[in-house]
């Protein structure tokens, strides 16, 4: 799409031997169109026909009429990371079809309408032109779903043209439609009429297939902002305050969608709250309130509203309140851009606040992560009465990935130490009859904690922000704050060997490791594939959470060169890491980008080999 | 050593002790300190069960007082300016608490004012009490959004800034709840701390509470001698319990009564105004009258107990939803195996 | 005052010989009991007789009535540091007085109402009784000044005690009072009444003296945000937008107070704009807008709202808007210790705002830099065009300090690239008639700036948080989003070299570092020379700025052993200096100290000396 | 190739082409489309030069216009909510400047709220303008605060909140014009955006301005058709500008006169109510009214010249802080001198 992508030069494409299960295919439309129906039919289809898929939306931040592209990436392999070209272009956007067509490799192929104009044609290319008004006109659908329709001229010529199957095509626009026979019937007669255009007029020329598998049996496709919505009410969700901010808001809505079918109303009542604030500032101060009254309660965000929930994060992480914050990062600095990747966020989340605070982060690095974080998210806030950040991005929250089902979970919500109106009594029957809000009794600096409603006239404290001592009441005395804070980092250190640890692919004999996380994971595993491939064993270290423990440090003695892999521009984990292990940190090289685009292996193999040159030299 | 002598007790065999807090560091005189005794005095006439409170406050030296008052209850000293949103959380959280919130004129017009505008939009119940000076206390006597035109500090000098009114703008945002009081009138306060504390929604009282240290000159509208000259009330105001097995008795014309949901009863007897206080339009003239010609009315300016609280427009359970167990927050297997089948 | 600082056992104290002008004298009030002008006066006397001296204020975050602790150290060898314990204690706190009894050392002395009544009283402490009830008997000052007036009794009777001038402490009075001769008079009526008393009844019984010296000559005492007050206005400030907030406040009032004497108004108009905003959002909105429209823009803050300018942090970076912001950094997270000092905004400051951003910050050290960083703050942000944090504490702001006068700048004012309607037709005919908002012309990174009123047609441009290319239109390709963060990135390391560099004092066969900042600066010259003493040299970098540069590396490749001394609990510059020098990182050991208390050159030598023990072992 | 066709052009020699910006990427049929056209007219017909003027927003659909206007302007496309506190600081940084700013009501009502008011209170001269759709654009169709209660949005569901009135918010603020009108009615648009350009301090204009894409259903009090059917303007509005050599004569009684600061008029031919726009009781009162009775008046609501601005209550130099010089911003040695003096 832009000019750093063609760094990477396109290979030439031989018409001859076929290419089965193994391209990509880009969709490049306006936005506002209704394209999505269409892609995701084509994705689904293919799916359901046993091919590992998956597909990546670059849209623009505004509501219609700008560029879209929808990659689908077809992977025998199961390799679901961005590549930097498509063989296959759908180019049913004027306004770009001369760049996109331009960035075609040699031998690719472009579909299109049949009005469209190139301004540089090339020869090097298949052209499969698609007669779409012709087929408007026969079908005319109603003027507000011809946009609609239209798109499924391609969805036609693509599964005829690629061996999609017809019947799975059937199936993902009955499963779109939530089976509603009228509206499925008006877009297969396009889909069909491009069909047998397709057949009778666009005999095949190139070597592109998609043949059945079996390697998606029992997966589905899901996006990790549906995941964590899912996650979140099945892991006890009780308040969500929130404020519109793309990419979360569909964490939210998926919240808003599920909820009545996870958690349904008795007498047309709910036990969950979703509010909708005036801002970010309100939705902290909001799950602050509810965190501390008891119920597990979250927002979700980005970047502008995390920056605005620094204050309350402090209060939080210092008042010791539960909360947990979903991060679906996207390219900052600043407002940025709203619809492009980034893993931006590490540093400005993890110390969220002025004033000393590390906060516990989790980093998803696949669906089922984002789900069962999402409930994770609950426990360690409840466990260590303070912030969990969950740190998704753009790529993971909104794009389709192939994963397995979720599990529903076996353990029980871990509600932390919290003492109710009789257990309360139990705790000073057996401790002396002393209790104190921040008194740090079995020696992890966690208190007991106890929520509005005891009875017992004893439990009730002021929660604050200002210094206090064990007993929760306020002191300005050096010793009482000092010890808080010696509490504080205890309770961090405990923590530390509480979150998720990282996932660890020790290969023998590699004397060079990857560390990544998040959303990059794919992009390494085909990098490490690649790097093997050229003869470098790798060994690999994807982090799951933050504070970073003990496991950190001996995978960074365990080898020679180790490569830092992330989506931003001032190699944040990498300075965490440094910080971490100094002792390693000359180690450490980083491979990052910041350009908004979901990574690919190909930039991790340049980037390695490249830096291995160069200290070769 | 001397004979014990036995406090008196209110319903729930509480002394006022009982609804006592921490010894007050404010300076002495502050008209905070007086309306924190009412709200102590309100509570003990309540017979409240000081489980069933809670505290809020933003960041203030009024912020401050939840510590100085029920010592039993649970409370949050939030933040500058977020009180609202913290209680709204609360309270969706678990809506069989009372909440009773402590601001300053800075913390509320100043920093706090677009979360007090929104919650009295969501009518979260709270008591929602600004102890109004006219000045940043805490920060040592700067003008705060409610300073008088012309008010003149010894370090910030003139004010040059129309004042926020803190009840015209709550009838704006269409509170249910909205009175006027000052600290020196005990009483008052008392009363309509009581009423305020049995109405369902956000109930805001504009408390003028001298701050004798940095705005207590006497020709300062927030000053103890411009509140003792000035103020005008609109009604004498008594709040009965339901309990109380009074017939209240009232002097149609003269006086009005309004009855709140759970069975207490307002008393509002007319002084020189015929006055209505379910009349949001008479508020609205009130306030705008007072302000055209510098009368300080304090009294119950406006309640309207139509509007449906949060939780309420929220389709909330009536249980706490913070004390939820497992089975009831974690979906059957069955529903969750019906979503998964969606996909 | 507090058990932490009692690791530190008071020494016993020999009446005899004379102890000459090296003690600490610390006075126990209530605060808003006017002890500031009693102590105010003892310290300007003892200064001006030639003896080093410095104050510091421990008071409570309330307004009148809590315990208040003034300690005023007098040290000819130019020690201001804090130190552990006083030697003489001015007990006028009843409330405090029997711990404070309790911390003076064997031998202290302690001077106190003879009314006060002490529970444990000590043998081995020196008591001079002041009669103070009668003294205000007869001295009968009108009710709102009674509390001032008792408070000169303890004045007199430590001016008597200890040798202090006389004519001094008159000379204070009249500078306090700016020679209001009956303010004055009333005062020292108390002064002298304690004083004959003292001669009459107080025989001397301790062995400290202050004697006249010469090291305090042309010399001033000022505190550092008098000193931030008048350098803002000597550098030129515009707009000063700002919310109250302690330890910052007398910040804003400094500029207050001098203006009308340093950029006098003309026909009562004023070339200047102080504005008090609702809250630190506004605030950061009001410079960034001033900034953006031409303004050297100001605001001072501390902690909370540092955190709430994250948001406009980000912007101001992203859209290149100069912006001064001052971090009067007091104790959190949270709201925390509002009158506890703190180094705890390091990390805040540095990476302000999500996304990637790191931000020019400046150190000041003493009050010279207080001054002159309010100036380079300016010319670095105009420079940079980018907001540069200055990161000053409670200790520095708002505590007295000894200093040389300060000088008058004798450069210009560095208004950076900007271009007015004359040199914006020059830039395009020099060329090529191209110019684009964020073009790097100069490959350092920074673009030629435009301000609003320019009358060329081409000079507009409209500012944006959003994704922008060198023409600062709005652009979502990520080919424009990288080269800009690359620029950002290039901008960052230009100012590197440009910021404040860090003053280094290598001494020859050192092998131990220490590196330091801000307020600690004073302990570490103590501890170092104790060590010295001790037989352990050490060189010394004492940072001013962030980025940190090559100097920094080259500090931390010359040593085996560094120590970073901070006052935060996260030692947050090390974890920086890992990241910086990754090669060194093994080297860097804490000396960090997070108790709201200013440092003490005690804290530092233990802290060394038992981690020296420890590696040995 | 063709001809060359002289367009007209104004009083500096402009044509509307010197007005415009880059291409809009809303939404065809977007309200918001409307108001750029007449913000280009009105400047255009004003002979405003660009180079005078400073174009704001925050963040939106809304906020991304003035990319779309004014292309040769200087401008700030600042933070969701914050346009107020940035024009403030450009303003004060160069009072010579005229401030036109966009806003949502998402912006302004929900995030920028705080802001929104003490803007107002201080005066800070600036149009203010407020593309109303009740709705989230950008964000894809949430209820934002001016929702009417009711209004039903396909994933959003029904709101149950009350509407903020932004119109009775700015009274209650002080601010000094106020007006309402509807983004299909473009002469009325162009001619308040004319008198506000002329105005000397904030003014306020709530531009009804439906999104076709999230909240056009007929029954929104924010679509096409209600605008269309239900709209009932004030008066007729009619901008004279101080060089037009027109005596302007009007009907005492139906029409009122107002004259601006340096010279311009408003003329305003009352239309089915008799009412007086100078007059903020009745302001209050008509926008009360209307609230009760759902009815849907444009026109200029409320005038008062007589609050300063916020530069003139500063004491401000009339030349640009912003141009200030190095002698100029620099104290004399002699001054430096004195103070050092005092220590
Ligand atoms: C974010 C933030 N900004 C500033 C402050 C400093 N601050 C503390 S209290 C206060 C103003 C208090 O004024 P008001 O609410 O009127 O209360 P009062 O002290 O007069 O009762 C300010 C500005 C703070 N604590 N937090
Ligand atoms: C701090 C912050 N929070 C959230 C957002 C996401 N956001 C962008 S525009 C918008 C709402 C816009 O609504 P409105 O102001 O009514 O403008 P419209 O698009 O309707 O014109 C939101 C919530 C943001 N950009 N920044
Ligand atoms: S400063 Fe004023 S408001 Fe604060 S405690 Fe003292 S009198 Fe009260
Ligand atoms: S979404 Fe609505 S507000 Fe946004 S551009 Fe489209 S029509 Fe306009
Ligand atoms: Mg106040
Ligand atoms: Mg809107």
């Amino acid at each position: 799409m832009t000019s750093l992508d063609t760094v990477v030069s396109a290979p030439v494409i031989d018409p001859n031997p076929p290419v089965i299960n193994d391209f990509t295919l880009v969709v490049a439309t306006e936005n506002g169109s209704g394209s999505q129906t269409a892609n995701n039919t084509l994705i689904r289809a293919i799916f359901k026909m046993g091919v590992p898929v998956s597909g990546k939306n670059l849209f623009p931040s505004n509501i219609s009429g700008l560029p879209t592209w929808y990659t689908i990436r077809v992977s025998h392999q199961g390799y679901a990371a961005r590549r930097e070209y498509s063989e296959i272009l759908v180019a049913y956007n004027p306004r770009t079809s001369d760049e996109d067509l331009a960035n075609l490799p040699a031998g690719g192929v472009c579909i299109h309408p049949a009005d469209m104009k190139f301004t540089t044609p090339r020869s090097d290319v298949v052209y499969y032109p698609v007669p779409v008004k012709d087929f408007i006109k026969e079908i005319a659908p109603p003027q507000h779903l011809r946009d609609y329709i239209t798109n499924m001229s391609y969805v036609g010529v693509v599964t005829q043209l690629f061996g999609i199957s017809r019947v799975e095509i059937e199936h993902a626009l009955m499963h779109h439609f939530n089976g509603k026979r009228k509206a499925v019937d008006l877009n297969l007669r396009m889909v069909d009429m491009a069909i047998a255009h397709t057949v009778a007029h666009l005999p095949k020329q190139d070597p592109f297939r998609v043949e059945p598998l079996n390697k998606t049996a029992g997966k589905i496709l899901i996006d990790g902002n549906t995941a964590a919505g899912i996650g979140a009410l099945v892991g006890g969700v009780g308040v969500v305050a929130w404020y519109p901010i793309t990419p979360s808001t569909s964490l939210v809505d998926a919240i808003t969608e599920y909820a009545p079918k996870l958690r349904p109303a008795v007498d047309d009542r709910v036990n969950y709250a979703i509010i909708q604030a005036e801002d970010e500032l309100a939705a902290a101060g909001i799950i602050v309130g509810a965190g501390w009254a008891g119920t597990r309660a979250m927002t979700a965000t980005s970047g502008p509203g995390i920056s605005l929930m620094n204050e309350f994060g402090g209060l939080a992480h210092f008042a010791e309140v539960p909360i947990v914050i979903w991060d679906i990062m996207r390219m900052g600095p600043s407002t940025g851009l709203p619809t492009r990747v980034s893993q931006g966020d590490i540093l400005s989340a993890y110390y969220l606040g002025h004033g000393d605070s590390q906060h516990i982060c989790l980093l998803p690095g696949d669906m089922t992560e984002c789900f069962a974080y999402a409930g994770t998210a609950f426990d360690l806030a409840e466990r260590f009465q303070t912030p969990v950040l969950v740190l998704s991005d753009l790529d993971l929250g909104m794009n389709n990935w192939m994963t397995e089902p979720f599990e529903y979970p076996e353990q029980p919500l871990d509600r932390g130490k919290v003492l109710d109106t009789g257990s309360f009594a139990q705790f000073l029957a057996d401790h002396d009859n002393k209790w104190g809000r921040y008194r740090d009794v079995d020696n992890d600096g966690i208190g007991y904690r106890t929520i509005p409603g005891n009875q017992n006239p004893r439990a009730a404290w002021l929660a604050r922000g200002t210094g206090h001592n064990e007993q929760g009441v306020y002191s300005e005395r050096n010793d009482d704050w000092q010890r808080n804070m010696d509490r504080l980092t205890r309770k961090l250190d405990t923590a530390r060997r509480h979150v998720p640890a990282p996932v660890i692919d020790a290969r023998p004999g590699a004397t060079v490791g990857i560390i990544g996380y998040g959303s990059t994971a794919d992009a390494i595993t085909e990098a490490r594939d690649r790097l093997r491939a050229q003869g470098i064993e790798t060994s690999s270290m994807r982090l799951r959470s933050l504070p970073l423990n003990e496991d950190v440090r001996t995978f960074m003695e365990s080898y020679d060169q180790i490569y830092v892999v992330e989506l931003n521009q001032d190699s944040q984990m990498l300075q965490l890491l440094c910080a971490h292990a100094p002792k390693d940190a000359a180690k450490l090289a980083p491979v990052n980008l910041c350009d908004g685009l979901p990574l690919t292996a190909t930039f991790i193999t340049q980037r390695i080999n490249a830096h291995r040159t160069s200290v070769k030299q | 050593m001397t004979a014990t002598t036995t406090r008196p007790t209110n319903r729930i065999g509480l002394t006022t002790q009982d609804y006592q807090g921490g010894t007050s560091t404010l300076c002495a005189g502050c008209g905070h300190n007086s309306i924190t005794s009412q709200i102590i005095a309100a509570c003990y006439d309540l017979s409240l069960d000081p489980a069933t409170v809670l505290k809020m406050s933003g960041i203030g030296c009024s912020s401050k007082t939840p510590a100085y008052f029920l010592g039993k209850s649970f409370g949050f000293n939030t933040l500058h300016g977020r009180m609202p949103s913290v209680t709204t959380g609360a309270m969706i959280a678990n809506r069989t608490m009372t909440a009773i919130g402590v601001s300053g004129d800075g913390d509320t017009g100043s920093i706090g004012f677009g979360q007090f505008k929104h919650m009295m939009r969501r009518n979260v119940p709270m008591v929602y009490i600004v102890e109004n000076n006219g000045v940043y206390g805490l920060t040592k006597g700067q003008h705060s959004a409610t300073a008088d035109i012309g008010q003149h500090l010894k370090y910030a000098g003139t004010n040059v800034l129309p004042p926020i009114d803190i009840c015209a703008e709550a009838i704006a945002a269409d509170c249910g709840f909205v009175a006027r009081s000052f600290s020196g009138d005990a009483k008052q306060v008392r009363e309509l701390i009581k009423a305020a504390m049995s109405y369902e929604g956000t109930a805001v009282i504009d408390i003028i509470s001298p701050c004798v240290t940095f705005n207590n000159e006497d020709d300062s509208s927030k000053s103890y001698a411009y509140g003792k000259d000035k103020e005008e009330r609109i009604q004498d105001i008594q709040f009965i319990q339901s309990y109380e097995e009074v017939v209240v008795d009232y002097e149609p014309g003269s006086e009005q009564i309004v009855k709140l949901h759970d069975g207490p009863t307002i008393k509002l007897r007319k002084l020189n105004r015929d006055y209505d206080a379910t009349d949001r339009w008479a508020a609205i003239k009130l306030l705008e009258e007072c302000r055209q010609s510098n009368i300080f009315v304090t009294g119950l300016i406006h309640i309207n107990e139509s509007r449906p609280t949060l939780q309420q427009t929220m389709s909330l359970i009536d249980e706490p939803l913070a004390y939820q167990t497992e089975a009831q927050l974690r979906p059957s297997r069955a529903a969750f195996a019906a979503v998964m089948a969606e996909f």
